[in-house]
């Protein structure tokens, strides 16, 4: 009893502490929304026009009252799911704002997630079983150099090569002609316009899941139940997927439960480059134009994501390792 | 290159032969980063076109200061009370109803009821005295002020017509979310699919005759690289935003279809706070002035492209004629002397150390601290100019970068040595030039006004008032005089280089762009009015 | 001698009678085979960590020794704008007139120190935390630091770094450094409360409770050297994750614009739309020279894993 | 039916030198055929018996010999035709085997995938096989389900043994099947392989280090050392006659408790570094009767007496007229040994006390969700302690008897009653003490900890170690502080102290381990020391060499011991009083000698029939 109170109790606390964080982070952010977004209308070196300034500030309504009347009021309309209109968008809701941008990342981003989590496991297993053969070294020490490039530079080059040079995919955005829907025309685009962004995501992810993968394999390679198991004289196939795999999948799997829930902070920039209408360049564009009612809610929802991963990855390891399913109580 | 992705756009581009241009394709005016939002509400932050739909009073051009009549054929001031406009006939609004004065009127008195809306600032004391009434007589629509308003001009004619059939019944216009425009501009929306916006040409236009473009298309927004690689590509039409090095990474390309117009539309001057040390000495203004290296900011942060700029304060030569006869067929814009700032300094007091710097006239020493917004990459070429240039004459001083946010709350506060910022060189004289030194235009607390400088001079504020009030072109120029007479002496602020309006564009499709030659227009600002310029190539 | 002579031994008889007590035979032995192998050589032994650690050592060298090296000031802007590469200029001219060769040399400096410090700042914060919380696990203490570092792992690093960066008026190296810092511990604190609990439970924790040891000192000088290995490991991983954050905080335009790193020429060239005018060396080599860097750090990385994970020895 | 050729292993690691730690071993199994393998740790029995599976892992291989089955050579045998031979034929269970069962597959499936990779069942039938096969090791077929980690450490063996007999093979090698036991589970595991195999008539290769097991246990019996078989005799003559004095020192581990006097011997010294070339007997530097020769020539393993032995010495007093110039064979260990009479065990119980246990009890609550488990862990437990004597505290895992020694050190509190310590500052309760107060209380009363690997810090010099409590106790610094500590290492015969002073715990054998530890309790001169099963995890050739370090602190320091063990043997050899623990309670309380000779309790009776008793 006191055990799940506790618990719950720590879920509320931290949710309290990041959405506290949340609305604090952007208001100590110097600057103020109405001139940014007159400056952003105008061009950066453009005189701010006073009037237009005033007109703006009466049209987002300036935050009235002391920062902790903000406060409070803030965390009324939160209870009441309330997350108010967003500035850039304005007179739209926040709520209506990210539901537009959602899907497109949680797409690109699940997708790729998911692949290369596929893909790092099954390289990472395959370079374990085989260690210290040649594939072993082409992918660890592959996937080490690509995992280091920076995703907005390896986005250019892709830009540059695929979608300029060569012209086999288009540049920006996530679709052209058609009409978003659940129709083939958009799915194709939808499709072709995501490809560079989620092969620039490809390229660099996998790399911890191969090594990680890697590592955990070969610490189990050494354990005993995987001697007896070859020692039953079950085929290596057998040996590798359900004794060493099955084992050394454990950690990374609740790593990307954890991967997935702190995605959004990573798709910034690779958004961004592609033009790719999802969250990671809302969050960029609200972080510009000061759009606090946006900001804390994309910053609410990752959040909450992770926390929810957080959870997840809890119970999926119970789920997974018989072991835990004491061991959490 | 070979664009071919997005080959949509080039397959029905061919003129047609008629002389009608099928389809430009600009990029998307809303800026968002997320589409499928509609809204046509051209006072809503980001309406998905603020251009093509409603259409203004008159078309200012704010290089040449000519205008153009649009909705209104005329305007007339009485005073600076009292503004008459003649409002059009045989304008329809895109479903058929009549354009009237009355939707003038109602479109102005909206702003009284919603304050919101009133970006010209008419009904409050924002450059001029707040309107008293707004009302359509006949085909008139006339503004009466409570005193001096004719620095609200330019925002005046600017301001978007609605239609009052339609606006009326929204309730509070700022909150209203229109997705199916009623306007009376060129074009009409054909589709929108959240990301990609098309435009159809109205041939019910009022001057349809001069609208030769079938279909705008309005997609993507793209920084720098990417708009350059799109343009190229052909598949962008013109682009609006700063391209580094146009020359190099577009024009040369195609130098046969491929141009760009960086049209001198402010200055970027040097602002040294006017109220503290040493900024406060008009002596050591006028000797730093002429350690500025114009030409090497002009290569460093445009390429060459932005040529060096008068310290009139006026944009040459597009303003020239309201250069002050005593400054006419002189070269106003300062020479780089490093020679004559070294002695102007001395002879001023800041002696020079043995170490080669100077100090103060009282002895302290003398440093100067440089904030400039971090990332304005042009700025901070600028800066590093402008530092070589004060070390080299035994000034120290180092660059400082901070967040823009900060740069701008250092000009709210006063908290600063120097600066870079931006002279606007609007036509609204009074409200740009004037407003720079006018005392009752320093920055507050919680509002950037033009003088960061915050230089004060009770004379300067006489004449800004005087210009204020004078709605005749004419004497207009006579009351600047001293205005640009403060600037060649006083050195409130230093005049580095002109700030571009500007344009890259190609002609496969249309030609009729504005140009360096043929400047009938602001290419960024005076959208509208360049369309009408536009024809297929032959 | 046959069985039937040799009475079976009766117990408790004198069946030892031979025996003498306590006789010393051989003096005791002590061979060093047991003794594991110092750090340095287990690091050492992986090919990769060798590479690595050389790839590190010319970066070191040549940020040490930039001034010698470098053809030119790197903030020397005189030069004319955009030239290929020549003698004077290796790699050609940036757009405002600056080496990019000696951009690229100082540049290593930044990025070097950055992973140096903000590497050691924030490995110092994660082990505090982290040994304190999971020294203290069960206890006020470790839900209070627990529950910082859970925040700390949850709010988004990106608006939070952009706030830091931007509420500071000056934008310094050591803000950046104070920055990464701060933002990038939590994972890394919550790896060691693991470990240490693990730790914590060992005889040897309980055996300092009965030498009269207080709490500190049984953390951090009895625990905490039995976590070399994570700690070091931790460290060369925030130190590489520090030299990426910097290069993306000024590739998105925050970096410490007085200072040349690889990030900012990054963030310089992009800006100036590089590639669209072809820049090609401009753009591409900071790049390069810095996923080298960071493949050589993850490299030294491999080496160490070998510390704490003795079955991947054979690696190698 | 094994047949074992010249079988050399060796290891090479990258980082370190290589290392034969098999080196030229030869023997054979018959079918059906007990055979033991013991010798101390490190001496190469796990990697011969990996070997023998075609198991070695890198960086060990098979660098000599053959090794043959059933007429086929497997040494080189592609893993392929391995494939087919493993289980059905060869089957084992492994040293750890604890951690040998897949902890995320259920048991049955782990079962499941051996018979059906080797024989045509399926479906219903493999489970009813398996259930067959739980019954065959006595275990509850409802575990069939359960996941490894919620069987216990004895099931979990025996889990391991029914997998190895699943096929039914010919041959299974066991390799010390049941270390980490507790006695009491380990006597019925082994009497259920003996049981078995008596029925089954498989073959088997059993691994230990303790001789009496093997004994207890094997038909014949091979000794390894350094790596070599030293000898291999049958049982019975290997315990009436041993030939290589190794052997002689192992069996002199061993004693009867009951008797009035009994000796055990250890083989003091270290097993030779395989990674060094040797000359001579690998056995030499510890031995008690080694001859010139044997430093200069390594003995072969030569047939003798009926069995084989690789020693000089045995062989030369073998030798027709041989007894003469090298002295009649001896039976046994010439070594050291620790000597306990009754009339020392007898010693009456008339020191002070320092410390009493007044009717203690203990219960643990756990929380799960939202039920509560109550364990009694300690119930109703009084006794005394006192200066200069030594009480033990016997009972099988699990029976209470950790739990009592962290209450009287004060790490925990009871549950009910009180543990009073009769110190300078008059009667004071053990529970309140906290901070400061439990600082000076363990400046009386310290611990000896089970595990001489876990309980000395391995980052730190043994220097530092011992120097902690010195300085924290009594305040000593720098020279004194120096000198204190060489006293410790001296006192505890770690000499000379200069060569161990600067050395890092695992770079010691166990047994200077354990010293250390003692050293390290004695550095703040207690009143008490508590010594849980302090030698439990050390080789038997050593354990005696502890046990009279133990017994020389008492003698010579006066200090009182509570000596916590399971085994009675080294309660005889130690204690003054025994208190037997069963289930939290004290079953039977009394001098040493008479709880021994005459039990009164069921339950004592148990522990003393878990002794192996080779004799
Ligand atoms: N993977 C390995 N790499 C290097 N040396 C090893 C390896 N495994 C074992 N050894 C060495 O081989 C020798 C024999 O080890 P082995 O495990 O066979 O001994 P053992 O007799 O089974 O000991 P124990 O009774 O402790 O199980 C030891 O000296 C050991 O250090
Ligand atoms: N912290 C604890 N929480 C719950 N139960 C415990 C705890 N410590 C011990 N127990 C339980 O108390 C009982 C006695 O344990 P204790 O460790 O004292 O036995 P022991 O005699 O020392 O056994 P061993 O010989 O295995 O060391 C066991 O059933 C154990 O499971
Ligand atoms: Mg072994
Ligand atoms: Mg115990």
């Amino acid at each position: 009893m006191t055990y799940f109170a506790r618990k719950f109790g720590f879920f509320l606390a931290t949710l309290w502490a990041v959405v506290t964080l949340n609305f604090l982070i952007p208001r100590l952010q110097p600057g103020d929304p109405a001139e940014i977004m007159v400056k952003r209308l105008a061009g950066k070196d453009a005189a701010l026009d006073p009037a237009q300034v005033k007109a703006m500030r009466a049209m987002l309504g300036a935050p009235d009252g002391s920062l902790w009347n903000q406060y409070v009021s803030y965390l009324g309309e939160l209870v009441h799911g309330n997350f108010g209109l967003s500035y850039t968008y304005y007179p739209y809701k926040v709520t209506d704002v990210i539901a537009q941008a959602f899907w497109w990342t949680v797409v690109l981003v699940v997708v790729t997630q998911v692949v290369s989590f596929v893909v790092g496991i099954v390289l990472g297993a395959y370079a374990a079983w085989r260690r210290n053969s040649r594939l072993d070294s082409i992918v660890t020490l592959g996937s080490t150099f690509l995992g280091t490039l920076q995703p907005f530079w390896i986005g250019l080059l892709l830009l540059y090569v695929f979608g300029y040079s060569l012209g086999w995919f288009p540049t920006s955005g996530g679709y052209e002609e058609s009409t978003p829907g659940f129709n083939w025309p958009f799915i194709q685009e939808a499709v072709s316009h995501s490809f560079l962004p989620a092969l620039a995501l490809l390229i660099v992810t996998p790399i911890g899941w191969i090594l990680g993968m890697r590592n955990t394999m070969i610490m189990n390679l050494g354990e005993d139940y995987i001697r007896l198991a070859k020692a039953k004289g079950l085929r290596d196939r057998d040996v590798a997927l359900r004794y060493a795999a099955r084992n050394a999948l454990l950690p990374s799997v609740t790593g990307f439960a954890l991967a997935l829930g702190g995605v959004l902070g990573g798709a910034i920039l690779v958004e961004t480059v592609f033009d790719y209408p999802g969250l990671g360049r809302l969050m960029g564009e609200a972080v510009q134009n000061k759009d606090y009612p946006l900001l804390q809610t994309l910053m609410l929802l990752t959040t909450a994501g992770v926390l929810v991963a957080n959870l997840a990855a809890d119970l999926l390891y119970g789920v997974l390792d018989p072991r835990a399913r004491r061991a959490q109580a | 290159l070979t664009g071919c992705a997005g080959s949509a756009s080039q397959k029905d581009s061919k003129a047609s032969a008629d002389g009608m241009i099928d389809q430009l394709t600009f990029p998307s005016e809303a800026d968002a980063a997320v589409g499928g939002l509609v809204n046509y509400n051209p006072n809503s932050p980001k309406p998905l076109t603020a251009t093509w739909l409603y259409e203004p009073l008159i078309v200012r051009n704010s290089l040449t200061c000519e205008e153009t009549p649009w909705l209104a054929t005329k305007s007339t001031w009485e005073g600076g009370n009292k503004l008459t406009f003649d409002i059009r006939d045989g304008v329809k609004w895109s479903d058929g109803q009549a354009f009237t004065a009355k939707d003038v009127a109602f479109t102005f008195n909206l702003m009284k009821q919603y304050p919101a809306f009133d970006k010209a600032g008419v009904w409050n004391n924002t450059f001029g005295a707040p309107a008293k009434s707004v009302t359509a007589q006949g085909n008139q629509v006339v503004f009466e002020f409570t005193g001096n308003a004719a620095p609200k001009y330019d925002g005046i004619i600017a301001t978007k017509i609605l239609p009052e059939h339609v606006y009326s019944k929204v309730g509070d216009p700022t909150k209203y979310v229109d997705k199916t425009p009623v306007s009376t501009g060129p074009y009409k929306v054909g589709s929108y699919n959240g990301r990609r916006l098309v435009l159809e040409r109205r041939a019910d236009y009022w001057q349809a005759d001069k609208v030769k473009v079938q279909k705008i298309v309005l997609e993507g927004q793209y920084d720098a690289a990417q708009a350059a690689l799109k343009l190229r590509a052909g598949q962008l039409d013109a682009y609006y935003g700063e391209v580094p090095n146009p020359k190099k990474t577009f024009v040369d390309a195609d130098p046969k279809n491929n141009h760009f117009y960086y049209a001198p539309n402010g200055m970027t001057v040097l602002t040294g706070n006017d109220q503290q040390k040493p900024f406060s000495d008009v002596k050591f203004r006028e000797a730093i002035s002429y350690a500025m290296n114009k030409q090497d900011m002009s290569l460093k942060a445009t390429y060459g492209v932005m040529k060096p700029a008068s310290q009139t304060g006026l944009k040459l030569p597009s303003m020239a004629s309201l250069v002050p006869a005593k400054y006419s067929g002189e070269d106003t814009v300062l020479p780089y002397d490093l020679a004559k700032a070294n002695q102007l300094l001395d002879a001023a007091g800041y002696k020079k150390g043995a170490d080669g710097k100077r100090t103060n006239p009282d002895g302290s020493p003398l440093s100067v601290n440089f904030s400039v917004q971090a990332g304005f990459i042009d700025y901070q070429a600028i800066a590093d100019v402008v530092v070589k240039g004060l070390n080299d004459i035994g000034v120290n001083s180092k660059v400082t970068a901070s967040a823009p946010d900060s740069v701008d709350g250092q000009k709210k506060t006063g908290d600063f040595q120097l600066m870079l910022e931006y002279l606007h060189g609007g036509c609204e004289l009074a409200k740009n030039i004037g407003a720079k030194l006018s005392s009752t235009q320093i920055p507050t607390k919680t509002d950037i006004f033009p003088n960061v400088q915050r230089f004060s001079d009770p004379a300067v504020d006489a004449a800004v008032t005087k210009l204020a009030s004078d709605t005749d072109k004419e004497s207009q120029k006579a009351d600047l005089a001293p205005l640009v007479d403060t600037m060649m002496t006083k050195f409130p602020v230093t005049a580095l280089i002109y700030a571009p309006a500007r344009i890259l564009y190609r002609t496969d499709k249309a030609v009729g762009w504005p140009s360096e030659d043929n400047a009938y227009a602001n290419p960024q600002d005076d959208k509208l009015l360049v369309l009408t310029h536009l024809t297929a190539p032959k | 001698m046959t069985t039937d002579t040799t009475p079976t031994p009766t117990p408790g008889e004198d069946f030892m009678a031979e025996g003498s007590p306590r006789q010393e035979l051989a003096v005791e032995q002590v061979s060093d085979t047991a003794r594991p192998d110092q750090w340095w050589q287990v690091i050492w032994s992986s090919k990769k960590a060798r590479v690595g650690v050389v790839i590190l050592a010319v970066y070191v060298l040549v940020a040490v020794f930039a001034p010698l090296i470098a053809p030119q000031d790197p903030l020397d802007s005189s030069f004319e704008p955009l030239a290929g590469p020549s003698a004077a200029n290796w790699l050609g001219t940036t757009t405002s007139g600056q080496d990019i060769a000696s951009q690229l040399i100082y540049g290593s400096r930044i990025s070097l120190l950055v992973g140096l410090f903000a590497g050691l700042i924030s490995t110092v914060i994660a082990t505090v935390i982290g040994l304190i919380s999971g020294y203290a696990e069960g206890t006020i203490l470790d839900d209070l630091l627990s529950f910082v570092t859970n925040v700390a792992l949850v709010i988004p690093a990106l608006p939070l770094i952009i706030t830091l960066v931007a509420y500071s008026e000056v934008r310094g190296i050591w803000l950046i450094v104070g920055v990464i810092s701060i933002t990038s511990w939590a994972g890394a604190a919550r790896a060691k409360r693991a470990q240490i609990i693990s730790l914590r439970n060992r005889d040897f924790v309980t055996a300092a409770k009965f030498s009269g040891e207080g709490t500190w000192r049984i953390v951090f000088r009895e625990i905490m050297p039995n976590m070399t290995s994570l700690v070091a490991a931790s460290f060369v991983g925030a130190a590489t994750g520090a030299i990426g954050a910097e290069a993306g905080l000024a590739a998105l335009g925050l970096g410490d614009s007085q200072s040349v790193s690889w990030g900012t020429m990054l963030y310089q060239s992009n800006a100036q739309g590089a590639i669209a005018q072809g820049l090609w060396l401009w753009v591409f080599v900071p790049g390069l020279v810095l996923a080298i860097l960071m493949t050589a750090m993850t490299f030294i990385n491999f080496g160490v894993d070998l510390l704490s994970n003795p079955h991947l020895r054979e690696d190698a | 039916m094994l047949d074992v050729r010249d079988l050399s292993v060796r290891y090479e690691p990258k980082a370190s030198r290589p290392l034969d730690a098999v080196q030229e071993v030869s023997f054979g199994i018959g079918p059906g055929e007990f055979v033991g393998l013991i010798g101390e740790s490190g001496s190469g029995k796990t990697t011969l018996g990996t070997a023998l599976l075609r198991l070695l892992q890198r960086p060990g291989r098979i660098s000599g010999g053959s090794i043959t089955f059933d007429g086929t050579d497997i040494t080189d045998l592609p893993e392929d035709d391995l494939r087919a031979l493993r289980w059905r034929d060869i089957s084992t269970v492994f040293q750890s085997s604890m951690n040998s069962l897949n902890p995320v597959v259920r048991v049955e499936g782990q079962f499941r995938d051996a018979i059906e990779q080797h024989s045509s069942l399926r479906g219903e039938a493999v489970t009813r096989r398996i259930r067959e096969l739980f019954e065959m090791v006595i275990i509850d077929p409802k575990f069939m389900t359960a996941f490894p980690h919620e069987l216990s450490g004895g099931m979990r063996q025996r889990v391991n043994l029914a997998l190895a007999l699943a096929l039914e093979p010919k041959f299974i090698l066991l390799d010390e099947p049941t270390t980490g036991l507790d006695v009491v589970v380990q006597h019925s595991i082994l009497e259920n392989v003996r049981r078995l195999q008596a029925e089954q008539g498989f073959a088997v290769l059993f691994i230990s280090h303790d001789i009496g097991t093997v004994l207890d246990l094997s038909d014949r019996i091979l000794v390894m050392y350094a790596g070599r078989i030293v000898e291999d005799q049958s049982a019975g003559a290997l315990l009436r006659e041993p030939l290589h004095p190794y052997t002689k020192g192992l069996l002199g581990s061993y004693g009867d408790p009951r008797q009035e006097t009994v000796k055990i011997t250890y083989v003091p010294g270290r097993p030779p570094d395989l990674s060094l070339p040797m000359v001579g007997c690998s056995f030499a530097a510890r031995c008690p009767e080694r001859i010139d020769l044997c430093l200069e020539q390594d003995p072969p393993l030569v047939p003798l007496q009926g069995g084989r032995a690789a020693c000089h010495v045995a062989v030369l007093q073998r030798e027709e007229g041989g007894a003469g110039p090298h002295g009649e064979p001896k039976r046994g260990f010439e070594g050291p040994q620790f000597v306990k009479t009754a009339d020392e065990s007898r010693s009456a119980l008339t020191n002070d006390v320092v410390l009493s246990v007044e009717g203690v009890g203990k219960v643990f609550e756990r929380r799960r969700g939202f039920t509560v488990t109550r364990t009694e862990a300690v119930s109703d437990v009084s006794f005394d302690l006192r200066r200069g004597e030594v009480t033990a505290l016997v009972g099988q895992s699990g029976s209470g008897k950790s739990t009592l020694a962290r209450m009287i050190t004060g790490v925990e509190s009871p549950t009910s009653g009180r543990i009073v310590f009769h110190g300078p500052d008059g009667d004071q309760q053990v529970s309140g003490f906290r901070g400061r107060a439990l600082r000076d209380y363990r400046s009386d009363v310290q611990m000896v900890f089970q595990d001489p690997y876990s309980s000395i810090n391995p980052a730190k010099r043994l220097g530092y170690v011992l120097s902690r409590p010195l300085a924290n106790y009594q305040g000593l610094k720098g020279a004194a502080l120096r000198e204190r500590v060489m006293e410790l290492l001296e006192r505890v015969a770690l000499t000379p102290a200069d060569r161990f002073v600067n050395r890092y715990g695992y770079e010691l054998s166990g047994g200077q381990r354990q010293r250390v530890i003692i050293a390290k309790a004695l550095a703040v001169e207690p009143r008490i020391i508590v010594a849980d099963e302090p030698i439990s995890s050390l080789d038997v050739s050593i354990r005696a060499e502890v046990l009279e370090l133990l017994n020389d602190l008492v003698k010579e320091n006066d200090v009182g011991i509570l000596y916590i063990t399971h085994d009675l043997l080294s309660a005889r050899m130690l204690s003054d009083e025994v208190i037997v623990l069963n289930n939290g309670r004290v079953v039977e309380q009394g001098p040493t000698l008479d709880v021994i000779r005459a039990p009164k309790d069921d339950y004592t009776r148990t522990l003393l029939d878990a002794i192996p008793n080779p004799f």
